[in-house]
């Protein structure tokens, strides 16, 4: 059962569990609105949150699942007195961090292309952008330092 | 689900889009249709209204990038107008205030538009 | 692990677990109200599933864990096209239907005392509002008919 | 966390208190005790303007219910106005709309206030 296994781990986060589909993703981020603000940033800055948390939802669900709607997305929310953490997991095709290729704005204006700016977005907005593996599982944890 | 409406109107020879709501990934192809009907039509002079956008995410900033060059080509431009603190910033970080013509409400940007040099 | 758990039972529902802490209520209401737009109520009924769900979650953080906040309370939305359905799990102290007492609203507002109205809003609030045990939780169980 | 903040002003003896947000359990201790310090002001004559009353649950509607009778009792009252049609819902449920004078605007809830038969 899921509550009773974290329970029993002793953590105490924040946790959402939801179907791979796009039309969640207006509740996802507005829940993440909501817990940054929550954990003490102001409007501006929880609003940075939760685009960065609907980017890597949305590349989850759209490349990591390849668009399929029967797979789950996990979000772990953490308040530290420090930051608003955000970890997303999933059982789909991880990212590692060297294929993380940043557009420069600057370059991109001038070649006009669709896509490849949700990981920019969320790498502006964030404080930390981390990718991994861990228990079968992969993970992008998005961190927001509290000023 | 009403996550995004879109308003578009006629105003002389500027065709302006009003987004209310959200453009994220699950929206972004109403957004998206909008546009390309405009284009279809050969109305290449857009205005970009976001008063009541709340939200828009790279897929939406994607379907416009997606447009641009066309639009261009054929002497028209999409212009932005009224964006929110917290769009602005999103447009701002792409580099997108950099790119396309920001104004801060409608009547500026329909009197930019129909000056000499714009195309209608 | 709570992904791999659920995944595995074919489940897809959307599912929240949140520390028993009154500050996480706004978080809690927040996401209700989205999940009923998303679920095809109007904004009138998506605010009335939020103060159901809002009294529910209160009663379980104040009532079965008696305020303590190292527990956990688990959400799970059932988006079916009939209804929403929000099912509420905890391990504290649970609720027998026959202790569930509503006021009469006539009699209440000649005897006007502190306390005793969240159950009623969420019955006049609801459609259906059940109490049960499983496995060793206690549910609360909310529904709401999309008309 | 601005959850709720709490207006106290001033209006010819009437007492307006406006929450702006969430009551809820979590910010009820705040409402409850802005309430509890007007009636050890002696100021019984409070207008509750919701204008900016996003939501209201069981807990806050507890506070006012238990300050009602001390209020009245000492020649006072609590009035109500600026409802949301959505937090009239809650107010009308649990049959409040009857126990206390509703009014559209904070004019018609002062004037009503003053008028004879309300002391001040
Ligand atoms: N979670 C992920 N799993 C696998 N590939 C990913 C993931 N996230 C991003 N990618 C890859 O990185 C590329 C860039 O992503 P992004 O900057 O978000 O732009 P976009 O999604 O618009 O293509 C994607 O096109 C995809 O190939
Ligand atoms: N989940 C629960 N577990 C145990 N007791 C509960 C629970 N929910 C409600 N109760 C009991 O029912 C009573 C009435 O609840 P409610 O109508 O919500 O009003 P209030 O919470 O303001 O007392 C509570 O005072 C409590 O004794």
């Amino acid at each position: 059962m899921a509550l009773a296994s974290i329970a029993a781990a002793g953590r105490a986060e924040f946790q959402l569990v939801i179907p791979s589909q796009t039309k969640y993703l207006n509740l996802v981020t507005g829940l993440a609105k909501r817990a940054a603000l929550v954990a003490g940033l102001d409007d501006a800055a929880a609003a940075k949150v939760s685009i960065a948390v609907d980017e890597a939802v949305t590349n989850v669900i759209l490349h990591a699942y390849k668009g399929e709607a029967d797979h789950l997305v996990e979000l772990q929310l953490d308040f530290t007195p420090q930051a608003l953490e955000v970890h997303i997991f999933h059982t789909g095709q991880g990212i590692r961090e060297d294929q993380v290729i940043l557009p420069d704005p600057k370059e991109y204006v001038t070649h006009p292309r669709k896509g490849g700016l949700g990981l920019l977005l969320m790498s502006r907005f964030m404080d930390e952008v981390r990718f991994r593996e861990a228990a079968g599982r992969n993970e992008c944890c998005l961190i927001k330092k509290i000023s | 689900m009403p996550d995004l409406s879109i308003e578009v109107r006629d105003a002389g020879g500027v065709t302006v889009v009003m987004p209310a709501g959200f453009i994220n990934a699950h929206t972004v192809r109403d957004f998206e249709g909008a546009l390309e009907k405009l284009v279809a039509q050969e109305r290449f002079l857009i205005l970009l209204n976001c008063r009541n956008l709340s939200y828009i995410s790279s897929a939406g900033l994607g379907a416009i990038m997606g447009l641009i060059e066309t639009v261009r080509e054929n002497g028209g431009d999409i212009l932005l107008s009224d964006l929110s603190e917290n769009v602005f910033a999103i447009f701002d970080t792409l580099g997108f205030t950099q790119l396309y013509r920001v104004f801060k409400g409608e009547d500026e940007a329909l009197a930019a538009a129909s000056a000499p040099g714009q195309g209608a």
